[in-house]
């Protein structure tokens, strides 16, 4: 068979999630090369969209790709350019986040962000059946952070939980510590604290230590960070449930992109990756102590 | 630009002679220091007007006034009899009355054309007319008799050449008033002439020239009327032919002063302290050789540009420089100014505003700067550097509003006192002084004189650079003479004089007169 | 600049000092880096290539050529990047509200890009008031405004990204992909501004008085330059150019989020020093600055042609050769 | 001037010129802030929230006492932030791989610590000797150097999270959490540090210095001042109270990854001239620095306190209390 060239545009590691995603795409990478000596990767990372249209625009004109695996940093913007690399009559595989326009790609693999939302919202309605106080940190503002919170919203209506207070906590520790310690200082009753993200939660955990109120409250972090997901399985009082939303999905879209290339098994399609709730029954199989994430 | 026609009847009887540019009754203040007091000036169209005083005594302040930069606390500024009130140096720029400044004003990173049509830049249509900006500021220069090009960055230029170019912008003006607060204080007699010629040949348009100089020789020779200032007080104004020289300096320090050199004294005897052999500053100073002795004073003379200032710098350490240098009898390396000062080598500069004060800070941290190692265990003792302060004010007579004044609103000869009590807190065996009376009153200029000759009876040995002709003779046992970056020559004893000095400087064999 | 012809006599001096390194140096960095592109991959020198290059500098170097006239009059913008987001924000939610009246083709646009240029103006004399009015540093001003800006495209997007209307994204597209004789509008509009920005540096009283502010203000004061007029004309230029950049921008991608724009302004800034303007003002070169963003985009475009030890390394890298770039500029400072 | 003339005794001495608002702003502000909070929520004031906040203060607040130092002499720094994020990263793998032979208790602990001033020293190094050696622009240089330390943090993390080991954190946690007479170590190792840099500052010669060099390096030079070794100073000084301050930081968290310290240069050098010192050099002080740490996070602090309209607005609001904090330090410059 020929050699071909695949290329892989990810957003840069700006935070846990995607430090962990960046890991597993370069691990793939790694594994797929030594397996497959006729196959060739680029694999580029960008920190903000503008800088994500010059790598497949790179890709495209000094690298011959054949293909391009992209998670996109932002939808809109990448919805051109990606369109251009799919008329060009490359393969593209899309992952995590949809392009705003149907049918540019051959092969979708996505996580669920609403879902993620859902997910998690459902937990709190059954966790407090006769509502409470809660707070919540958000992400850094996008699109994705926009629909895991609505989802989250709207699963609690009616609940009688009362959302305390919203800040961003962009998806970093340090941002989370001074943000919870400030809620600590704002509200002298707080029933949970749905941290969305667990980097976010090591930073939440630490300032709800940190003031001593362990005992009122409980933290629902999200995306099954390994740590995390140890402490669901031990039964931690304080760490109940995770939400999976696995970094490791751009692995198998890679994956599923290099078979194309070395197999005739038929690979399009859309593969929506669920958001699970971790309890301490099933976390063991979601637990990879030798991840990163 | 011609005077502008009169049209009321006041100015119209005595249109022949009427004042261009007068005070009435003006008085400045800076906060609560009041220093200039109900002053009265007039100055008329074609006439050339000194303007003398001791340092601080209000000179640079009154031109300011007079020139828009600074505005009366009470009183009237009058243009063509009328009261005016400049809004701005712009304004007073624009109705023909323009100051060169006591420091420069240049901007360091611009070319000399750039500076010299700054804010005024000639233009064709919407772009710069290079042409005509190269071609005046070549025909200024000319003028000016200066070899600066009109490419070459401010910053690069040394300070006569500045000075050239601040008369070259002033002149660019075309100025009804023209008003120059001591030009001449870093020019050399060469120089000077070159500028006094221009002086005249303004007159001669009916320019109305105001100017200040220490040098009261000067004022003499090229003045029609004086004016003297004491304290921020007007004290006389009389035509240059009534007052003789001694005249005008009892007139500004209020006392009769004597002779201004000290007597010379004999170091022939004394060992020596320091000797340069083959000492280069390489592209400026070649092969340099002397030597001097403990408790002499030896001038170095030369016209602008002859390497001198760079010939000592490269010994402090400054410039690197390639040569022998023995301290004592021993060779030292000396690769900064900090190696210098341990060698007990300490040199005043000729440019105080770029290399010798910080201006924006006060006087104590200026004074300690040098020798602040002397203030410093591990941290400064304050209260020492406090006397020290005291000790300088009083030793070198520094005259300041408040002790906390920012530097760069000290008078220039004030700041050149202050530069000069830096250096000595050093305590160096060896002082090398650039110019050391630039912009310094007579008064003062005795005791710094004084002051050196005290440095050498006390066993120090100093260098003197001077393009002050009577000084270097004035002062020195030896005099050593530069032409373009060689030593032509050391004069002793009786040989120093003028004539001497002259022909060495410039490389003649015979004496020749003139403007070569 | 280039005959030494000096005063009536010959000049004594040695040729001008320093014309060597100093200027030289940043074009010998950018011949260096195509060189190792052009070894690494034959497509390098592609027309493609090239093309995608230089079509991507254009944002941050019409922004640059701005950033050079603040910078040599002793200021600063920190607020450019976030300044564009917001500006390519409004603008979308502009072009948007106009659809139902203008309707989806030039009208609509040539309105957008009207309303960027005010915008950009608008925001260049905000920043320029404070710093020349109200006498706040520059650092501190724009600082602020950069929050300002980014919090505001922010809350217009909802957190999100505004998009705009899909038919006037195809109409306006052409903006950025297309050109006339095979060059891309994106270059053209770069050229040409720093073409302009040259002659204006150059040649004009502007430029002139902006390096005399920024050597001494004091005497620029005093020769009769209008400085605070100067200095806020400088960032309201600056202000109007980043409208410029938003123009070409905005048809590339087609919306604004609070990540467009990010660290664009050091960027520049960077562009702006590595082409040989001094940080502290005083001395400023438009093609200097030119070939500082060149030098920029090249080396993310050379990191993109090779496989790497570690992506994670590429940051490492580029520190690394933007220090090697100045190195090249560097002067031995014998007296100073 | 009639008898103004001070001869040792008997000076004038009347008000110093402009101690007034230039001096008080920053107070000024800090105080309006302190207010607000307090009027806005009663816990403002209370021991857990002043606590948090001072100590939350403190990373930024060491740093930026040796920023002030680097900034009075003239120069820059824009790699803190990376600087920490990498000497945080390395701090944790030394102590991680010395727990086999150390163990997990103290002596891991203080070799860490030792690693990250030493790591602080060669940084700071590093930045100082290319600055004052290769005679690059401080901007460029640390430009470069913070891509270098954030890359290599990344590398190190391969992309993710370095996490000290549990044990260890266990021990360390105390240092971040823990005080004496109630007050928490990081606060009192901040005061100390500000203490002691307001005394360098005003009482040594490093301090003169700095500020001689930054007011004008050539008349520093002509004064015996070793110009490139006391700039050096200030690199590597800064490069330790990096160092200090990781040292600080770490135990919070017990983690580091490559979005640790981002903007922190930003802030740092925000707060140096909040608190009054010149962007350009040749003036600076210590405890104005101070203020500006606590005023920015002050800020931060009470718009978490406060419920906003929409906490997209957070970057605005803040923006505009930066700039307002300054404006009231404004001088009313007549003459300039
Ligand atoms: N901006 C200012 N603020 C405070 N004091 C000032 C200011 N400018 C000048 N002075 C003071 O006013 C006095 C007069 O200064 P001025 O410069 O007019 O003296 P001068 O006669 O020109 O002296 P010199 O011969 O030394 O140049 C001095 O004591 C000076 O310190
Ligand atoms: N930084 C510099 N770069 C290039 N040339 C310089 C520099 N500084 C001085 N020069 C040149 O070196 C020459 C000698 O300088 P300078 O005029 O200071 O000599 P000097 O004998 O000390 O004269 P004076 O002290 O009377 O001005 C001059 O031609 C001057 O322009
Ligand atoms: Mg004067
Ligand atoms: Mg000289």
């Amino acid at each position: 068979q020929d050699k071909a060239t695949i290329g892989v545009s990810i957003p840069a590691a700006t935070h846990g999630w995607a430090g962990g995603m960046n890991y597993h795409a370069q691990a793939a990478v790694n594994r797929l090369e030594e397996v497959y000596p006729q196959l060739d990767f680029v694999l580029a990372t960008a920190s903000d969209p503008g800088k994500q249209v010059s790598d497949i625009e790179d890709m495209m004109a000094t690298r011959n790709i054949d293909a391009l695996v992209v998670l996109p940093f932002e939808s809109d913007p990448l919805t051109g350019p990606v369109k251009r690399v799919a008329e060009a009559g490359k393969w593209v595989t899309v992952v995590d986040r949809g392009l705003s326009e149907e049918g540019i790609e051959d092969l979708y693999v996505a996580g669920d962000n609403p879902g993620f939302g859902r997910v998690a919202g459902e937990y709190f309605r059954q966790r407090m059946p006769d509502g409470g106080k809660i707070v919540v940190l958000r992400g850094i503002p996008t699109t994705i952070d926009n629909e895991r919170v609505e989802a989250f919203q709207k699963a609690l209506e009616g609940s009688g939980i009362e959302i305390l207070g919203m800040e961003h906590g962009n998806w970093n520790r340090d941002d989370a510590f001074t943000v919870m310690q400030d809620f600590l200082s704002k509200y002298p009753e707080i029933n949970a604290v749905w941290a969305s993200d667990d980097d976010m939660a090591v930073g939440v955990l630490e300032a709800i230590n940190q003031a001593g109120r362990t005992d009122e409250m409980w933290v629902l972090g999200g995306a099954g960070m390994k740590e995390m997901i140890k402490r669901v399985m031990d039964g931690d009082k304080m760490i109940p449930v995770n939400v999976t939303y696995p970094p490791a999905m751009i692995a198998s879209a890679i994956e599923m992109t290099a078979l194309k290339f070395v197999s005739n098994a038929p690979v399009s399609g859309r593969f929506i990756i669920g958001s699970v709730l971790i309890t301490p029954e099933n976390a063991e199989s979601y637990y990879f102590p030798d991840s990163p994430f | 630009m011609q005077p502008a026609p009169q049209t009321t009847a006041r100015t119209a009887t005595s249109a022949a002679h009427a004042p261009i540019l007068a005070l009435a009754g003006v008085s400045r203040s800076f906060g609560p220091v009041q220093v200039l007091f109900d002053v009265d000036f007039d100055l008329y169209p074609g006439e050339v007007h000194a303007l003398i005083g001791e340092n601080g005594a209000g000179k640079s302040t009154m031109m300011k006034i007079l020139s828009g930069y600074l505005e009366p606390t009470t009183g009237e500024v009058m243009l063509d009899g009328a009261p005016v009130s400049f809004t701005s140096s712009e304004d007073a720029e624009d109705r023909g009355v323009v100051l060169i400044h006591q420091e420069f004003n240049l901007a360091d990173q611009l070319s000399v054309e750039q500076n010299i049509f700054l804010g005024r830049e000639l233009k064709r249509g919407l772009f710069l007319d290079h042409k005509a900006m190269r071609a005046t500021t070549n025909e200024l220069l000319a003028r000016l008799e200066t070899k600066t090009p009109a490419w070459a960055t401010v910053s690069k230029i040394s300070v006569p050449e500045k000075q050239m170019v601040e008369i070259a912008k002033a002149l660019s003006r075309e100025a009804r008033v023209l008003i120059m607060d001591e030009p001449t204080a870093v020019l050399t007699r060469n120089e000077a002439e070159i500028l006094f010629r221009q002086i005249e040949r303004l007159k001669a348009q009916g320019t109305a020239i105001l100017y200040t100089s220490h040098k009261l020789d000067e004022v003499a020779r090229i003045a029609d009327r004086v004016t003297v200032l004491r304290d921020g007080r007007h004290v006389l104004t009389a035509p240059a032919s009534e007052l003789s020289e001694d005249a005008m300096a009892e007139a500004m320090v209020g006392r009769e002063l004597s002779n201004l050199f000290p007597d010379k004294a004999d170091a022939n005897a004394a060992e020596t302290v320091l000797v340069l052999k083959d000492f280069s500053v390489p592209g400026i100073v070649e092969n340099a050789n002397f030597e001097l002795r403990r408790g002499e004073i030896l001038g170095f003379a030369g016209l602008v540009g002859s390497g001198r200032t760079e010939l000592m710098e490269g010994l402090i350490g400054i410039r690197p420089a390639t040569g022998e240098i023995r301290v004592n009898g021993k060779a030292r390396q000396i690769r900064s100014v900090d190696d210098a000062r341990k060698a007990g080598i300490a040199y005043l500069t000729e440019d105080r505003k770029e290399r010798g004060l910080l201006l924006n800070q006060g006087m104590r941290p200026n004074l300690t700067l040098l020798a602040l190692q002397k203030f410093s265990r591990i941290l400064i003792d304050r209260d020492a550097e406090e006397k020290a302060l005291d000790r300088s004010i009083r030793e070198f007579d520094i005259r300041a509003p408040s002790r906390e004044i920012k530097v760069a609103n000290l008078s220039g000869g004030n700041q050149q006192k202050l530069l000069l009590a830096k250096t000595m807190l050093a305590e160096p065996e060896i002082v090398i002084i650039d110019e050391p009376t630039r912009g310094i009153d007579i008064g003062t200029k005795q005791q710094i004189y004084q002051f050196v000759r005290r440095l050498a009876d006390e066993g120090r040995s100093v260098i003197i650079i001077s393009s002050e002709m009577a000084e270097v003779i004035g002062l020195a046992t030896r005099v050593a003479v530069m032409r373009t970056g060689r030593i032509a020559g050391t004069l002793k004893g009786g040989d120093i004089n003028e004539d001497a000095i002259v022909r060495l400087a410039m490389g003649l064999e015979k004496k020749a007169e003139g403007n070569d | 600049m280039t005959d030494a012809t000096t005063a009536g006599t010959a000049a004594v001096k040695t040729g001008r000092p320093s014309l060597d390194l100093h200027v030289i140096g940043p074009i010998v960095a950018l011949l260096a880096l195509i060189l190792i592109g052009a070894l690494m991959n034959p497509n390098f020198l592609s027309y493609g290539n090239v093309t995608n290059v230089l079509a991507r500098s254009a944002f941050i170097g019409i922004i640059a050529v701005g950033m050079t006239f603040v910078i040599t009059a002793g200021g600063l913008d920190l607020s450019v990047g976030s300044m564009a987001a917001f500006i390519a924000g409004l603008m979308i939610i502009v072009m948007n509200a106009l659809v139902p009246t203008l309707g989806t083709g030039w009208p609509t646009i040539l309105a957008g890009m009207a309303a960027a240029l005010a915008i950009g103006f608008a925001a260049g004399l905000f920043n320029g008031l404070l710093i020349t009015q109200a006498r706040i540093e520059a650092f501190i001003v724009t600082l602020g405004s950069m929050g300002i800006f980014r919090s505001l495209v922010t809350w217009l997007a909802d957190g999100g990204t505004l998009s705009l209307n899909f038919s006037v994204r195809e109409v306006y597209r052409p903006v950025y992909y297309d050109g006339i004789f095979g060059i891309a509008w994106p270059i053209i509009v770069f050229l040409a501004i720093a073409a302009l920005g040259e002659i204006v540096m150059r040649h004009t009283a502007f430029g002139r008085h902006c390096a005399a502010i920024g050597s001494n203000e004091q005497v620029a004061r005093y020769s009769a330059v209008h400085v605070d007029r100067a200095r806020l004309a400088g960032y309201v230029l600056l202000g109007v150019l980043v409208g410029v950049a938003t123009i070409m921008y905005v048809p590339r991608l087609g919306s604004a989020s609070s990540s467009t724009g990010v660290l664009w302004e050091l960027e520049a800034i960077a562009a702006v020093i590595i082409g040989g303007t001094v940080l502290k003002g005083g001395f400023g070169r438009v093609w200097g600055t030119v070939i500082g963003v060149l030098i920029l985009n090249l080396i993310e475009n050379i990191l993109n042609l090779t496989d790497l030890v570690s992506p994670y390394l590429n940051g490492a890298i580029q520190g690394v050769i933007i220090i090697l770039a100045v190195v090249l500029q560097r002067q031995k400072k014998a007296t100073r």
